[in-house]
């Protein structure tokens, strides 16, 4: 694990080429349940965190998290600039004063999803990103817990993500912009749960690759 | 895509500056972060009305900026919702002393931006949600959309304010209108986010999508088409389940166009509208028709009744001085 | 074709009796013959303005109609010029003893129908031509159409009539204004006819057509889709090669859409031509930005300048009532 | 010749179904070179008169065509019905007073073919209809000069607004609403030169089955 952000532009990179490479599946699922705009939102994210990458870079963890989280908030627009916004701001708290390793990160990752679902008013089961999200953040205690190698630790959580995006294919939303089709939402995965088992899986690579 | 854009990344910055210098004389722009504001001098103590949303829904809500009306208005990107340093610092720049009063159209991404952003302001204030689509099940995952009633909620709201009510007050008479507000809305065509180049949703030579948002978000169902007069017997019905309008109830009647409907097809809808109100006795006291709250060209209208009181009637007809809509002065 | 009617041969009238509920404060609707009427008093002696033309272009001329601009508008048929009889019995019904001017944009239909009533006209008269689209020589066959600086003749004399000028002085004042009047469009789309019930004119995804008229007729020439940009610098070059705007000469702008063009490319379209006309020192006064003289549900838009002296200034600036122009009262 | 408008309701008739046949080929060409609406203004007024048709066929001649041309001046509107209304108002002023008979039909159409050159300040050679109905003018003029049969004079009419549509194909237009496109109008037959050799021939047509 690394202990400094110098990760940072290297995992942003990764998150962004990730949502490039599945641009157009992503819009379409936005598209078909959504408003379309999904993907424009996290790339304008994405490119304004890239701008600030090296600068961030160079901050602590807490200071780094909650710099990615206002870039975000006030860049990304829509349901899931706040969220994100809300995700890591809430990280950098949790790390205040903490050491940067795997167990405080899995921590801080699972508060930071508990300020999403305060945010949200929305929990697991109701077709949205944190239906990767908080399995993800389960299977990043447990990989602590069970004292998981990386690479096994990475296959988890990749496989969690996995998961839970697939898991909201067939649900019926009860929140989000999915909400107001009823039924009509049922078949179809929900954008937000693909994007972000996307950049999960994709930063998740990009640090098994440092840490080899 | 068949669109004046000159720069895709230029789109939104361009049209709010051709925006704020034609109407130079009722808003000023802030370019970065993004909100418009009105010129004229509010009274010490006056509450604040700050609205926002996607952009691609104009004149909503930059439009009615100005006397009367909105104090300030955050436009996030097309069919995004704003973010809440945008919100913060239009909030801030307007704040008269009276408190600031947020209207929030119902979508996830308003009402959690502009939550965080009256979380990160110190000046007093509240928020006033706006759920007016009746196409949707009250009860149902997030609610009802916010969609053509804003016109009507920031109207009323923005004449209390400009009358002195104090921020609970404008808020409470707020909450009424939304509540005596009904609206539903129907796509004839779908819509191009610019970013996106292609229409949101394909529809047949003879479909039509009934009860749609207002962000080319698909409806409640796709119907085959309709002819206007059955367009408005389908709206008006859901309306009325909703409203329950009494004989010689005094209402408003506001036909809706989405962008690409021309005016002569809006005042059509509207006589018969009119003729389905009028019918069951109904007092159609006011009425507005136009294009005020759209889905950039998309083809397609909504209907909307509120219920009115004498209150409401009389901060209706108050003066208002915004660039989409201007009476009295 | 994708449109709001009821039935086909109803399409005008249902819709003209919806524009005359939603403006029952403003205006009254004579069925038959079809013409629409101010309901403001005017003082005795006022010279009375009729106008009209084929029905489509909506707000044009029926939404002008009202205090400080028409006294009466004569709506055709869809794209089809006014009979004589409807002028005549609008220009009795409105006769305040001061004479009655005809605004007749310039269409051979148009021009001749009127010529017939003004001979059956008992009353003093005279006729305004207007002849702003400069995507036409001027001295070839017919000359040139009248497209959206109608909309700025009619306010300004409208204005002059309401302050007591005479019908000559109301004529020459026209003439001064349409002189110093340039306007030209282009279309994205075509538009479609209810009765036709398919587009006027073909038009491929990268196509537009460029100096185009109001009625779906093809234009100047058919070119490949362009920039924003590169269509503002086309048209204004036109314009400028016509009026000749000096560095301080105040003007008004006008962005006109057709009617499926939404708001927020409109003013993008406002910026970019504010852009070219302040970078060559001229003084954009006043602006006009909106759907005003539309083509049924054409996308597309029209760049009109005036050149505005003292006296334009004053009475554009001039309070109006009407359905889709109000200011200053 | 018919001495009486009785036959005024089969006329009507005759020129309403000749445009009714060819009312996609009209269109077709308003469309390309004007506004599209040529047919539907000809039917609002064809049918304006068929109404009114038996109520007029009980007057005289000159009240007749008087009553005709009020008629289509007031339900036709654009262009034509101007044109129109003013030939045959001016045709029932020529015949005022006067027996209707061959000299005299061709002398009331001549006076009512100027009256629409001076309504619309146009001649031979512009595109219009008049390149139609003033060769048909001179038809009827010379087949009375030359005091031809029934059969020949519908011939020679016909055949002359036939003449004058076709002349209309290669003319740049300068005036109407095709004069608006320049050459662009080349190659187009105008609009209301056909209609107008459509309802000619066929209203001779009428007539001479009529004197069989
Ligand atoms: N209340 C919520 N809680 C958690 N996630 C949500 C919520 N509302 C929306 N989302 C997520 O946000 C995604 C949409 O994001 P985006 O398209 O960027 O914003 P918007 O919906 O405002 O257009 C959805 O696909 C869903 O995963
Ligand atoms: N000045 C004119 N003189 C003679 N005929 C004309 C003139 N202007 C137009 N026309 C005729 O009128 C026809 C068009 O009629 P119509 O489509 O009914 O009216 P509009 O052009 O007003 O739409 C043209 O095809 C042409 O033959
Ligand atoms: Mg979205
Ligand atoms: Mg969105
Ligand atoms: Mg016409
Ligand atoms: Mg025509």
């Amino acid at each position: 694990m690394p202990a400094t952000p110098h990760l940072i532009p290297s995992l942003v990179q990764g998150a962004a080429s990730a949502i490039q490479t599945h641009a157009e599946e992503v819009t379409a699922l936005d598209r078909a349940i959504g408003d379309g705009d999904h993907v424009l939102n996290l790339q304008r994210g994405l490119d304004a965190l890239a701008k600030q990458a090296e600068s961030i870079s160079a901050l602590d963890w807490p200071a780094a998290l909650q710099k990615i989280g206002m870039t975000l908030m006030s860049s990304v627009g829509g349901a899931s600039g706040s969220l994100y916004g809300t995700l890591f701001i809430a990280m950098g708290k949790a790390l205040k004063d903490r050491e940067m390793n795997r167990p405080n990160l899995a921590e801080a990752f699972a508060q930071g999803v508990e300020a999403m679902k305060a945010r949200g008013k929305a929990d697991l089961g109701e077709k949205t990103m944190l239906d990767v999200l908080i399995p993800v953040a389960d299977a990043l205690r447990s990989a602590v817990e069970r004292s998981l190698s990386v690479p096994q630790w990475v296959d988890e959580v990749s496989r969690a993500a996995e998961a839970g995006m697939e898991s909201t294919r067939d649900m019926i939303a009860t929140k989000g912009r999915a909400s107001f089709l009823g039924e009509r939402a049922i078949g179809h995965v929900d954008a937000g749960a693909r994007s972000s088992q996307l950049m999960i899986s994709a930063i998740a690579e990009v640090l098994a690759a440092k840490s080899r | 895509m068949k669109k004046f854009i000159d720069t895709i990344d230029g789109f939104l910055d361009e049209s709010l500056r051709g925006f704020a210098k034609a109407h130079a004389d009722i808003v000023d722009l802030s370019p970065e972060p993004r909100f418009v504001s009105r010129k004229a001098p509010a009274k010490p103590g006056k509450v604040a009305l700050v609205s926002g949303g996607g952009s691609g829904h104009e004149p909503l809500h930059t439009g009615f900026v100005g006397l009367g009306m909105l104090d300030a208005a955050c436009p996030g990107e097309v069919f995004t919702s704003p973010t809440p340093d945008q919100m913060l610092a239009a909030a801030q720049a307007v704040d008269h002393g009276g408190g600031i009063l947020f209207i929030v159209k119902n979508y996830a991404g308003d009402v959690m931006n502009f939550e965080i952003a009256a979380e990160m302001l110190d000046a007093p204030h509240d928020s006033l949600l706006v759920h007016d689509d009746v196409s949707l099940p009250e009860n149902r995952g997030m609610g009802r959309r916010g969609i053509a009633g804003t016109t009507v909620v920031e109207k009323i709201v923005g004449a209390a304010a400009e009358a002195g009510y104090d921020l609970a007050a404008c808020k409470a008479l707020g909450e009424r209108v939304v509540h005596a507000t009904a609206s539903m809305g129907v796509a004839l065509t779908s819509c191009t986010v610019p970013a996106l180049g292609k229409p949101m949703f394909d529809l047949g030579e003879r479909e039509m999508e009934m009860g749609v948002g207002i962000h080319g978000e698909r409806g409640r169902e796709r119907m085959a088409l309709g002819s206007a007069g059955e367009i408005v017997d389908y709206i008006a019905a859901v309306i009325d389940d909703e409203l329950q309008p009494q004989p010689g109830q005094p209402v408003l009647l506001h036909v809706n166009g989405f962008g690409g409907t021309p005016l002569i097809e809006l005042h059509l809808m509207y006589e018969l509208a009119h003729r389905h109100w009028s019918g069951r006795s109904v007092d159609i006291a006011r009425s507005l028709v136009g294009n005020f709250t759209t889905s950039l060209d998309m083809a397609g209208c909504s209907l909307t009744l509120t219920r009115l009181d004498e209150e409401m009637l009389r901060l209706w007809d108050a003066p208002v001085h915004t660039a989409a809509l201007r009476w009295g002065c």
